[in-house]
């Protein structure tokens, strides 16, 4: 079990900077989600870690060795793939048992060694089977499996939940987590799926264009985003923006509407006076009406979802969500008159993106 | 993906050696055409000199000009064409309409005529020789281009007919059943519908079936033994005379035997590939 | 096709009227000439009879460069009854393959009571080629045979007569060889390879001894004299009077190395001479032919070549076009064929003929040569009976079997065929 | 015909206004399976299923077409003549040997000409059309131009012998070297295909395997042997079967190299069948040398099956 820590880590094909100087320290036992969108440079990150992508620059550090030129078997991780990459024409068990042969472990050792990692996904029965007689969580456990029982110093997983189906990723999202609780290893998370992210991550990392946007536990991106970009990424329904002014210590909507800036907005409220803004407000921090800060807006599309109500409504050019109690249900064209928690909103400058304050 | 990695640079460390290989696999591909076509340009006299030139000193198209007028070439070709062509046109339309009813209709025993497709395709043609003689000499046949039509479309048919089910079996059903709904008949959808849709695969089937005539030999050997009637690689084999044996005569007949199918090749060389490996066998 | 149908209905209203004149009836008649032999010459001969039959067409068909591949279009045709050949041309190895196969008319019909007679006029050997159990299958085109041909220059200059034997033969090559110093020059060069002319490789020496390969149809191999035979060429190969890879030389490679200055004995057939006596050739005027040698206390023996006139079974046109062969046939057109085609000629007399003489004079030489020349084994399975010797020859003389073997394995083989 | 017909009939229509032929146009579902498949049956009757029931009566007859005499039934007497026969005994040989060397020798080809393809050249249409034309190249011809390059005078394979300090080979003058030439002629020719077929298997093998291989810690021969091969198996085992099956008919190549020389010694089945049936027309004995070629090739395609099977 060891640390991580990337330094200045570039990486380019030709002219295309794919990315663009990480640095990044991972604690030994810690669990680090990069989470992106597609391109973001996620997937090569951990791919260069890996040892299967050659390194532009910089420098990778697992425990104290740089590893930079260093290949995958001798860095001693281990990696679950997107696909599984379960050799096909092996059984389960051989399948578990090839990276201990190839590294000359005695067959006497290895028998308990998956005995165990088996017990604890839950495939022991599965062990004489082909990859193609198991189904796709079976297949995505052996390929955990395959990974516990070489006891790595880091794991790695790129998207592994990201071919299995809704119900089915809720259930090995859990037994990840369980299995990071049980046995401790560094884990390298690599997804484009937000809500897996938050809930496995110790620390999230979320990368765009190559760059680190923000690092933080899933409390902190969530509750202070560093940018327009991880505010939208984090959080589901996504963050509502609307574009907005600073005046008089108020944020002027385009619309008309406005809301006083308040408490943690408050103090530099001065500084920026006459500001070009964007204003965030996730759908989950509006207030029934009445409380907060009013905002009147046109309903366009109501959306009962049973636990909840999302309300689609026109504030100006913008349009916003709001999610609210399961008994409000407006009418389409009815002007609706809802509440703001003025201590909630998130504001970003218009030019940069990046958060105010 | 990027092949780029670590492991990859260390075996084959960057473009030198990959030059290399890629040199000794066109040089394996193509030297032996490349050189007969040196061949072709060298005079009689340059080619017994010893020891042997490489590049010819004097290129002439000489021989080029002997190998049509010595031989009737052209006629040869022509007949190589035409029974490509016809061969290849009959095979397409008779495995078209086998290949749509095996992997659209609902046969009993479907398994086993594909089975017994795939056992025809390992079928040796040559031992037929005799019976097939026997049954072109009854037909009056020998010395016919049918003569070598029909057991060419035999020889492509099964190849042919496995390429089209599996290009059908990818093509939705509901197009056809919509093209149905919308006033097709059955095989109208089937030639308005179907087998536009799967033209890479006609096509690709197609082709295979035009180099498997264009190639054949024994065949053409022993049903059309009428000089005017033989196909290329038959007349330019019997080129040797009773006494000589014209080598740059012949290579320069080689060339002209290579260029229209090595044209085919060059225009089309994906789809051959895909046509090969998706079912497409030939020695 | 068209004209096939036509044909037929101008027969058919030919028949129907009964009344129609001959002279009114178009003949078409289709030959088939091989390639190899001045086929343009011979239309210059049809020509002429076209002018004296008007009802008579005559369109020629070649094709095939070898006697084999000749053999192969014929016997599709003929195996297939095709009607559209009349008249073919073929090597004297046929005529009695053809008419087992049923596959020519003979003559019989036409030349009556005279047939004896008509065909004393002919050189014996061509005579008995065409004859077949007492009926005639065919009539000579034209004569062929194997000749000595050696250097001239090089044998006065070494004081050395022709050879009457072969051993007296590699004597003299090696004597010659060696003084020469030329490593290109080889003492002799004949056909080591598997095509027919091997055959003939093989019966030069054992006919020498006397021997037969077939007596009235059956096999009377004499495996001594064959061992014989087929040492005698090894033997050659292996002191160096003939090149290693002699397994290798055909027909023609015999004629241009010859032609080329680099042999100094060849077996080779009669085309031979008009190439070394052409303007290419490098031994113009040095060339000597003579009758091939005979093995010691033996009779030169040559092998008889030439081809025959046949009319196919299949033919609509039987009697046109017999009559036409006795055209070709005929002392006329041999004698033209002598003087425009170099095509030896299948009667004695023409040999002395003055025109001929004149034109061609080293036939004077010839006729001694076609006169010893025997004729290949008459059997309706020759293509199998010489396929075994061609084979047995060129493995030998690569060295892959012994003459022994060779010999036995021959003898087995042949015994299965003719048996 | 339709047309013909159409003109002199008077075509009934019904109430839905379709007209009389569209019943062939919309038959059932069997009857129209039926009908497409029936032209490929009639086909294969015609040059397949017949002509075997008429080449295995044939070989029990009697019937060479230079005798003039009609068929006649002759029981076991061409198999008896067969075994009897010194060239059958010598090109079934030969034809097995060239099995036996050319098939593994075009795999082992074929798979080096793939794993060399497989690299990740920046131009990809060089390298598939220098395996493209050998394989659509004419065996004839491949055959001509091999026969050519071993030319013991004027080749080139000599020349670079020469070049190489070796002394030059008489090839075409002696059975093994001959035998040697044709089959490496064979193994050019035929390795390109397999090169193809295996070239098609090695693409569709994930990365990701490689590289969980890499991370698994085998280096690059243990990933050839673990992984590649055996995961090449479908696609070789294919080839292979196709390759055996077109190396016992060859015919092309020695033909056009050697005729069979020197003697008999590079003749195969295939030759031997095609001269007793197109050179002597002894149609009964070049029928039973068939039927031996075809259950041979019966055998191989037997065996091939199985071993799939058994392997799953």
């Amino acid at each position: 079990m060891s640390s991580v820590s990337f330094r200045k880590l570039e990486k380019s094909y030709g002219a295309l900077r794919i990315v663009k100087g990480i640095d990044l320290e991972i604690a030994d036992r810690e669990f680090v989600v990069l989470v992106g969108p597609s391109g973001c440079g996620k997937s090569t990150t951990l791919r260069m870690l890996a040892g299967l992508e050659s390194i532009s620059d910089g420098e990778i550090r697992i425990g104290d060795r740089v590893v930079n030129r260093l290949p995958p078997r001798e860095r001693d991780i281990a990696m679950v793939f997107q696909d599984y990459a379960l050799y096909p024409h092996k059984t389960v068990y051989e399948n578990m048992a090839f990276s201990l042969k190839v590294r000359g472990v005695p067959a006497a050792e290895i028998k308990p060694r998956i005995a165990q990692a088996a017990e604890m996904l839950g495939i022991s029965q599965l062990l004489d089977r082909k990859p193609s007689q198991l189904s796709g969580g079976q297949r995505q456990r052996v390929a955990m499996g395959r990974a516990i029982v070489r006891r790595p110093q880091v794991f790695l997983f790129d998207e592994p939940l990201s071919n299995l189906d809704a119900k089915l990723r809720g259930q090995v999202r859990t037994e990840i987590k369980r299995l990071h609780q049980a046995i401790g290893t560094t884990i390298i998370y690599v997804t484009h799926d937000q809500v897996e992210a938050m809930t496995l991550a110790d620390r999230i990392v979320i990368l765009k264009g190559g760059e680190i946007e923000q690092v933080g536990t899933p409390d902190e991106v969530y509750n202070t985003p560093a940018s327009v970009f991880v505010g939208g990424f984090i959080g589901s329904p996504a963050m509502n923006f609307a574009k907005g002014r600073i005046q008089g210590g108020a944020v002027a909507f385009d619309g008309g509407s406005s809301i006083p800036l308040q408490s943690r907005s408050a103090g530099p409220a001065g500084a920026l006076e006459g500001r070009d803004v964007i204003v965030g407000i996730r759908p989950e921090h509006f207030l029934p009406p009445g409380e907060g800060q009013p905002l009147t807006g046109r309903v366009q599309v109501v959306e009962p979802l049973g636990s909840d109500t999302l309300i689609h409504f026109a504030l100006g050019p913008s349009t916003l969500t709001a999610r609210v109690a399961p008994e409000m249900r407006p009418i389409p064209g009815d002007t609706l008159s809802i509440g703001v928690d003025p201590t909630r909103i998130h504001l970003f400058d218009a030019a940069t993106e990046r958060a105010l304050v | 993906m990027s092949h780029d990695t670590p492991a990859n640079r260390s075996l084959f460390s960057g473009k030198p050696l990959r030059i290399l290989i890629g040199f000794v696999l066109v040089m394996n591909g193509m030297f032996p055409a490349l050189w007969i076509l040196f061949t072709s340009l060298k005079t009689e006299t340059e080619l017994t000199l010893k020891p042997i030139t490489w590049l010819p000193h004097a290129p002439t198209i000489a021989n080029y000009l002997r190998a049509f007028t010595d031989q009737p070439l052209l006629l040869f070709l022509f007949n190589s064409f035409m029974v490509a062509l016809l061969s290849t046109a009959l095979t397409l339309f008779v495995s078209v309409l086998a290949a749509y009813a095996l992997a659209r209709l609902h046969i009993r025993g479907r398994d086993l005529i594909l089975s017994a497709i795939i056992a025809v395709s390992t079928f040796p043609l040559v031992t037929l020789l005799v019976p097939l003689f026997e049954i072109m000499r009854a037909l009056n046949l020998l010395n016919t281009w049918i003569a070598l039509i029909l057991p060419y479309t035999v020889l492509s048919l099964p190849v042919c007919t496995l390429i089209l089910v599996s290009f059908f079996e990818g093509i939705p059903r509901d197009l056809e059943n919509s093209a149905m709904i919308d006033g097709c008949t059955r095989l109208g959808a089937l030639f308005k519908v179907v087998v536009p849709l799967a033209a890479p695969g006609v096509f690709t089937a197609g082709i295979l079936a035009f180099v498997n005539s264009w190639d054949e030999f024994l065949l053409a050997l022993s049903f059309n033994s009428n000089p005017m009637l033989r196909t290329l690689p038959v007349g330019i084999t019997l080129y040797q005379g009773e006494f000589a044996f014209p080598w740059p005569v012949i290579s320069a007949a080689l060339v002209v035997g290579i260029v229209p199918v090595a044209v085919l090749i060059v225009i089309f060389q994906e789809r051959v590939v895909s046509g090969l490996t998706s079912g497409g066998i030939k020695g | 096709m068209m004209s096939k149908k036509t044909m037929k209905l101008l027969l058919a209203g030919a028949a129907l009227t009964l009344t129609a004149s001959a002279a009114m009836a178009q003949t078409n008649l289709r030959v088939f000439v091989s390639s190899q032999h001045r086929p343009d010459v011979w239309r210059k001969a049809f020509d002429m009879y076209e002018a004296k039959n008007p009802n008579v067409k005559v369109t020629i068909e070649t094709g095939g460069n070898t006697s084999e591949a000749q053999a192969q279009y014929l016997n599709t045709v003929m195996t297939a009854k095709d009607s559209s050949l009349d008249v073919m041309i073929l090597d004297v190895i046929r005529p009695a393959q053809y008419a087992a196969a049923g596959w020519t008319v003979p003559f019989n019909d036409v030349l009556g009571a005279d047939a004896d007679s008509y065909m004393k006029r002919y050189l014996p050997a061509y005579a008995e080629a065409n004859t077949v159990d007492g009926k005639v299958v065919a009539l000579p085109a034209f004569a062929d045979a194997m000749f000595l041909y050696y250097r001239k220059d090089l044998l006065e200059k070494h004081g050395i007569q022709p050879p009457q034997t072969w051993d007296e033969l590699a004597v003299a090559a090696k004597k010659v060889t060696e003084s020469e110093k030329d490593p290109n020059l080889q003492g002799l060069s004949f056909q080591g390879k598997a095509i027919e002319g091997a055959v003939c490789t093989f019966l030069l020496p054992y006919w020498s001894m006397g021997r037969q390969l077939v007596s009235n149809g059956k096999l009377s191999f004499d495996k001594e004299a064959a061992v014989k035979s087929l040492k005698l060429w090894k033997d050659f190969v292996d002191q160096g009077v003939a090149k290693k890879n002699i397994a290798e030389v055909a027909t023609d490679d015999t004629r241009k190395e010859f032609q080329a200055g680099n042999v100094l004995f060849a077996v080779n057939w009669s085309y031979a001479w008009g190439q070394f006596q052409g303007a290419e050739s490098a031994v113009k005027d040095k060339v000597g032919v003579v009758k091939l040698p005979a093995v010691q206390g033996g009779q030169p023996a040559s092998c008889l070549g030439g081809w025959e006139w046949g009319v196919s079974a299949y033919s609509n046109n039987k009697t046109e076009a017999q009559k036409f062969v006795q055209y070709l046939s005929s002392p006329e057109t041999s004698e033209f064929m002598a003087i425009n085609a170099a095509l030896l000629p299948q009667f004695p007399d023409v040999y002395t003929d003055a025109d001929v003489t004149k034109a061609v004079p080293w036939f004077a030489n010839a006729r001694p040569v076609v006169e010893t020349a025997k004729a290949r084994p008459v059997t309706p399975r020759y293509n199998e009976v010489s396929d075994i010797i061609r084979t047995t020859v060129n493995a030998v003389l690569a060295g892959q079997s012994t003459p022994e073997d060779g010999a036995t394995q021959m003898e087995g083989r042949l015994r299965r065929v003719l048996r | 015909m339709a047309t013909a017909s159409e003109t002199t009939l008077v075509t009934p229509r019904n109430e839905s206004g379709t007209k009389w032929w569209t019943r062939f146009l919309d038959p059932s579902e069997r009857t129209l399976a039926l009908l497409l498949l029936l032209p490929a049956a009639l086909l294969l009757a015609l040059i397949i299923v017949y002509p075997v029931c008429r080449l295995v009566w044939t070989s029990f007859q009697n019937l060479s077409l230079t005798s003039g005499a009609p068929a006649a039934f002759a029981g076991l007497e061409n198999y008896a003549l067969m075994l009897d026969d010194p060239v059958f005994w010598e090109t079934t040989w030969n034809t097995v040997l060239i099995t036996l060397i050319t098939v593994p020798g075009a795999l082992l080809v074929g798979l080096a000409l793939a794993l060399m393809a497989n690299l990740p050249f920046k131009r990809k249409w060089p390298v598939r059309l220098s395996l493209l034309i050998p394989w659509a190249l004419p065996l004839s011809f491949a055959g001509l131009i091999f026969a050519w390059f071993f030319h013991s005078e004027y080749g080139v394979v000599n020349d670079v012998l020469g070049r190489l300090g070796f002394e030059g080979v008489i090839w075409f003058n002696s059975a093994r070297w001959a035998f040697a030439a044709i089959c490496l002629t064979i193994i050019w020719k035929t390795s390109s295909f397999m090169a193809l077929i295996i070239l098609a298997g090695l693409q569709t093998i994930p990365r990701s395997l490689y590289e969980a291989a890499e991370v698994d810690g085998a280096g690059r021969l243990r990933q050839f042997f673990e992984i590649t091969l055996p995961l090449l198996k479908a696609s070789i085992v294919v080839a292979l079967i196709f390759r055996t099956i077109t190396a016992l008919q060859t015919f092309d190549i020695p033909f056009t190299m050697t005729r069979g020389g020197p003697g008999t010694s590079t003749a195969t089945l295939a030759m031997y069948i095609h001269q007793n049936t197109v050179d002597f027309l002894d149609l009964g004995y070049g029928s039973a040398l068939a039927v031996v070629m075809f259950a041979l090739s019966m055998g191989v395609t037997a065996v091939y099956l199985r071993m799939i099977r058994a392997k799953g």
